[in-house]
């Protein structure tokens, strides 16, 4: 799945009805949140199906333009999702992550683009019912805003 | 004024009093019909543009006597800067291509002589030819352009170096205020269709012919306005003998102290309204998509490069020679004319200065064996500019 | 004052001296190739930038409030050119060459910086508010008698102008760089007058120079979405603010990019919003506030906005006190582990 | 003016209001891929234009060129190697260089392709009437040249004698090898001389560049024009061979390529001086050139 074209090539499919259902693109570093989103499903826990999973190395790969790219193309929430402070894989990926998505969201947030659609979460590989949670929380979250209807391309 | 042939002989000359435009704008949309929008030049802000203009709230005359042109040229009214060509759907497997449909009817209300007559040029080049840019003729097709006798030339304008006037008879219908009066001159058949409407309106305070000797006077008027750099701006030259003077133009060692400072951005040429180079791109999403034609520029960096990575124009001095070359000798040796109409939005939008009169002057000195076209007022003028900034530069 | 602000002018006619007949020695002895600095514009107030290749053209050197075009940028190129690189450097253009050096994007044993100290440079859409006419209408700003005197075109006359503060850009407001640091030299320093100007203290501090940052903060969600839909349906995506700046400096620009193609060539909002985030972000923590983002804008877009809004969250979050100086190390390009986590 | 905005939406049909932009490609189909060179790195399409009437209305000349796309990717101009004389699918050899080329060599017969056309001012036919034709290509540059040799053997009586240099790195990167080995040598008044750059095992021919080689063929420039086509490198090299054999610059033809984007002499971009290659070209003689800025 890529980047670019998961949300997107649903959206098309879905017609915002009163059916409507959030979209949220999680960004998911491979050595933790990933394997916490498996878990949480091998578990058998139940999330809302609205999260789209895409792994990436590392928290510190996630460059804030992946961010409004997804929301250009149709989500209406954006997860990032990271190892502890800490516990990085590659021992400090996820501080520059930290900083950058600091200020990431606040110049979001200046731009007029609402800050709460925008998440940063550390979920470990053996926290399955936190990944679940999170998706459950943020589905909620996202669904009281409703959909994104800034910075998103005509459909 | 001489009665009418009925097909080609003088056009259409109405005065009425007052300044009011909205008879004109509402005898305007009579004819383009429903939907038809209407966009003026704005006030209020620093960099000003042309914006929507609701019919019943038109400015009268007297606005565009405290302003000068727009900032930003009309251009993309007619050439967007963004516009579909197409859009498909299906991709490789089962392509099916299917043409965007042509915008709603405008009308360009308060554009300056130079604007439209960049309009003309602009016509030259993407309807002229073996190939008709239908997109851009469909739009213009439905476009009226309302042309305001310019009275508040900017301080960096020209037009009357480049051969126009601020009275210059160009567009649909020629706006030309004087006094408590205006001067309605039709100057395209669709203006004539726009003046029959006006007239048929008739009433208390209507339009009626004007006065041939009195519109003479105003025209002359108009036109007689002079520009604060048109004396300055020494191109006239360079028309002559375009052909002839090409291989010195392109050699010229001034471009070597011209070009470096430019910062390879697009201003000058967004800002023009005779600039039209432009890209084709697509914009895929899934098995669909549009493709898309945007402005480009002539300045960018990678404009001309190709495929395995060769750019003929790979430096800043090939560029800005492109640029200036493009307007002052490659058009006229095609078209017999400059592709510039002097309005000075490039030389008001450089941020470091670069500017057509400093270039014509450059140019004119390598052409200077040949019979020099220096007027003795502006040379000097030019000799003055020249002493600090050119001699001791090479 | 008054005494003072004659002073300053005969200071910086000094200081014009000093830089001509030290571009012709760096030339005549050959220590350099170019001399990057001002000379008059062919017409209007301000100063264009001047690239000095012979002892002659050194003559034709300006310094002084005219001289807005920031010239740190080209030494990127220059660079590249057999011979080294002489820069006439305000404040702004030296944080700009050693953003470029820490960058590794400039060979320091490319760049002769020669400082120069500054006291702003003027804003010609503040000059003409202040005598009532079009910036363009400006011919000449000449200080004197600590306000400025404005030629008009077509005038003979200047007229009596506001106070030189009156009539500075911004970011010359907000200056704490008028006496340039880190330079080989720094020209004029025994000029009293202006030694004293620059030594003065920014007119703006920092809360002064971030108000119109505090107040687009203020602004309801909605309202803030508003104002940038509209000034970036204003942007002409020219990419003069990114080919003026000394923090993009990137080799390939990933606004170029095809493979992902990041900007798409619509010029639509999405994109625009795409371009502007992507253009701050890029240069948060990097930017070194001379404003030549703004200053060569086309469609006048508030650019700085942005910039100055990360600065003042890089220093409110991470505690760096002056973002815009180049450190060793960019604020984004290391961590604390007690940076603080206010949503994660 | 109303009228006439509604006269010619119901002649362009519905409300397009007049005729198809010449940017909008027409739907194409590939019929068949041919794999010109060992390496892959030429392929030939082979296409047909999905509404028969255009595609029976495209006419075009030996040298003219169409606009392929992969639709999502981009569009390149590629001269026409297929002969107006053979009706039949329009044959495109593309050299994977780019982003379009690379993502053309990724489709299968049967996929579709966007095309538009014809561009460019094709070769001087009527100059060349009876006189002698040397042809002098360089890889894919036989491309344009094929579609004129094949349209002068199919029109043999209007011309003289047909001579053909050609070159390539390897001998795998010859293209049309069956018009080069089988079919061109047994034409009536015609030689063929191939020359590769780099000489292997199982190759008996001659081995060196181009442009030395054509000094070896030594053709007479009386009564000849010579057509020359290939990488700009390559042309720039065997220009001094040719004055020196005698080819005035009138009588040296030659094909340019720079940077298109409509094809049509609008976006302003593939400009030498005041000609465009598109609209102008991409056929020039040397004395044509020898007038424009030295910037291509």
């Amino acid at each position: 799945m890529s980047v670019a074209e998961a949300p997107e090539e649903r959206a098309a499919a879905e017609p915002e009805s009163e059916a409507w259902q959030p979209k949220i693109v999680a960004f998911c570093c491979n050595w933790c949140s990933y394997a916490g989103a498996d878990l949480a499903g091998t578990s058998r826990l139940h999330y809302p199906a609205t999260v789209r999973v895409v792994r990436v190395p590392c928290s510190g790969r996630v460059n804030p333009r992946f961010v409004i790219r997804a929301f250009q193309r149709g989500a209406d929430g954006v997860l990032v999702a990271g190892c502890h402070p800490g516990d990085c894989h590659y021992s400090t990926g996820n501080y520059y992550a930290r900083r950058r998505f600091l200020l990431a969201r606040r110049l979001l947030e200046y731009m007029g683009i609402d800050p709460e659609r925008f998440w940063v979460k550390w979920i470990s590989g053996s926290e399955g019912p936190k990944f679940a949670e999170v998706i459950r929380e943020m589905s909620a979250a996202i669904s009281a805003l409703g959909p994104n209807r800034k910075a998103r391309e005509e459909e | 004024m001489e009665a009418d042939d009925g097909t080609r002989g003088a056009p259409t000359m109405l005065q009425y009093s007052g300044t009011s435009l909205e008879p004109l704008v509402q005898a305007a949309l009579r004819v383009m019909g429903d939907g038809t929008r209407v966009f003026a030049p704005e006030a209020g802000r620093e960099v000003r543009a042309f914006a929507p203009c609701e019919p019943g709230k038109v400015p009268a005359a007297g606005y565009w006597a405290t302003l000068t042109n727009t900032d930003i040229s009309p251009k993309g009214y007619l050439l967007p800067q963004t516009e579909d060509v197409m859009r498909w759907r299906g991709g490789t497997g089962n392509l099916a291509i299917e043409e965007p449909e042509a915008g709603p009817p405008a009308v360009l209300l308060g554009i300056r002589p130079c604007d439209a007559a960049a309009f003309e040029l602009l016509d030259e080049v993407l309807i002229g030819g073996p190939f008709v840019d239908q997109t851009y003729r469909r739009r213009r097709e439905r476009t009226v352009l309302i042309t305001m006798a310019c009275t508040k030339p900017g301080p960096a304008c020209a037009c009357d170096a480049f051969g126009l006037s601020p009275g210059h008879r160009s567009g649909d219908v020629v706006v030309y205020p004087s006094g408590g009066r205006l001067l309605v001159l039709a100057n395209s058949p669709k203006g004539e269709e726009i003046l029959g409407a006006l007239q048929a309106e008739g009433g208390p305070g209507g339009a009626v012919p004007a006065d041939p000797g009195w519109a003479g006077e105003v025209v002359a008027a108009a036109c007689s306005t002079p520009t604060p750099l048109g004396e300055r701006i020494l191109v006239q030259g360079l028309l002559d003998n375009p052909q002839g003077i090409a291989g010195a133009l392109f050699a010229s060692k001034a471009w070597d102290r011209l070009a470096p400072r430019c910062l390879s951005c697009g201003a000058c040429t967004y800002v023009c309204p005779t600039c039209y180079c432009f890209a084709v791109n697509d914009e895929p999403r899934g098995q669909s998509g549009r493709r898309v034609r945007t402005w480009d520029s002539c300045q960018f960096k990678d404009f001309l490069t190709m495929a395995g990575g060769h750019n003929p124009r790979p430096g800043k001095l090939e560029r800005v020679r492109q640029r200036f070359l493009h307007k002052l000798n490659y058009h006229p040796q095609r078209y017999g004319k400059f592709l510039c109409v002097g309005c000075g939005r490039c030389v008001l939008a450089c941020p470091v200065g670069l500017h057509i009169g400093e270039v014509a002057e450059a140019l004119a000195a390598e052409i200077a064996p040949l019979p020099a076209p220096v007027p003795p007022a502006a040379g000097a003028a030019a000799g003055a500019a020249g002493a600090a900034g050119e001699g001791s530069d090479a | 004052m008054k005494a003072v602000a004659q002073d300053l002018t005969a200071d910086l006619a000094r200081l014009e001296e000093l830089a001509r007949s030290r571009a012709r020695e760096l030339l005549e002895a050959g220590t350099v190739r170019l001399v990057l600095g001002h000379r008059q514009a062919w017409t209007g107030p301000t100063a264009v930038p001047h690239f000095v290749t012979t002892p002659e053209a050194a003559g034709l050197l300006v310094t002084g409030p005219g001289c807005a075009a920031g010239i740190a940028k080209y030494v990127l190129d220059e660079q590249d050119k057999e011979g080294k690189v002489a820069v006439l450097a305000r404040g702004c253009d030296t944080l700009g060459i050693r953003r470029m050096i820490v960058d590794k994007r400039v060979d320091p044993e490319k760049v002769l910086v020669i400082g120069l100290p500054c006291a702003g440079s003027i804003d010609p859409a503040k000059v003409a508010n202040a005598v009532g006419a079009d910036a363009a209408a400006i011919a000449r700003v000449t200080p004197r008698d600590g306000r400025v005197e404005v030629l008009l075109h077509g005038q003979k006359e200047p007229v009596g102008g506001p106070p030189l503060d009156g009539i500075l850009r911004d970011v010359c407001l907000a200056c704490d760089q008028k006496v340039p640091s880190g330079c080989a030299e720094v020209l004029g320093a025994d000029l009293a007058v202006l030694a004293e100007v620059s030594a003065r203290p920014p007119v703006l501090d920092a809360g002064d120079a971030e108000a119109e940052v505090t107040r687009i903060e203020s602004l309801s969600p909605g309202e803030r979405y508003a104002y940038w839909a509209d000034v970036f349906s204003r942007c002409l995506r020219c990419f003069a603010c990114r080919n003026a700046c000394p923090a993009c400096n990137c080799r390939v620009c990933t606004l170029e990019s095809y493979d992902p193609k990041w900007l798409g060539h619509p010029t639509d909002m999405p994109n625009q919003f795409m371009f502007h985030f992507i253009r701050a972000m890029d240069v948060a923590g990097r930017c070194v506030g001379c404003g030549e983002c703004e200053r060569v804008c086309p469609a006048g877009l508030p650019l700085m906005s942005l910039n100055r809004k990360l600065s003042r969250d890089i220093r409110l979050l991470f505690g760096v006190e002056r973002p815009h100086v180049p450190g060793d190390v960019e604020p984004l390009g290391r961590f604390e582990p007690e940076d603080p986590e206010e949503f994660m | 003016m109303m009228a006439a905005v509604k006269a010619a939406s119901e002649a362009g049909g519905g409300c397009r209001c007049g005729e198809r932009s010449p940017l909008v490609p027409h739907v194409a189909r590939i019929d068949r891929i041919v794999d010109e060179t060992t390496s892959g790195s030429v392929r030939n399409f082979h296409v047909t234009i999905q509404d028969a009437a255009v595609h029976g209305g495209f006419s075009y000349i030996p040298g003219q060129c169409g606009m392929i796309s992969v639709v999502g990717v981009g569009e390149s101009m590629i001269a026409l190697a297929s002969t107006p004389t053979r009706p039949g699918p329009l044959e495109f050899a593309v050299k994977a260089a780019g982003r379009n080329t690379n993502a053309l060599h990724e489709l299968r017969a049967g996929d579709m392709v966007g095309v538009r056309g014809p561009y460019g001012n094709g070769f001087p036919l009527q100059d060349m009437k009876g006189k002698d034709l040397v042809f002098v290509g360089g890889g894919i540059g036989m491309s344009g040249l094929r579609s004129l040799i094949n349209y002068c053997l199919d029109s043999r009586d209007d011309f003289g004698r047909v001579q053909i240099i050609y070159g390539a790195r390897t001998r795998g990167e010859l293209c049309f090898k069956e018009d080069l080995f089988e079919v061109w040598p047994k034409a009536p008044n015609a030689g063929v001389h191939v020359t590769v750059d780099v000489g292997e095992e199982g190759w008996d021919g001659p081995v060196g560049f181009v442009p030395p080689f054509v000094e070896q063929v030594n053709p007479s420039p009386q009564g000849s024009v010579a057509i020359v086509c290939g990488p700009p490198i390559m042309i720039k090299l065997t220009l001094p061979y040719l004055q020196k054999l005698g080819f005035s610059d009138e009588q040296i033809v030659m094909t340019l390529e720079l940077k298109m984007q409509c094809g049509i002499g609008k976006c302003g971009r593939c400009n030498i001086g005041h000609k465009y290659v598109c609209l102008d070209g991409p056929v020039f003689t040397l004395a044509e050139l020898k007038q424009l800025p030295d910037e291509y």
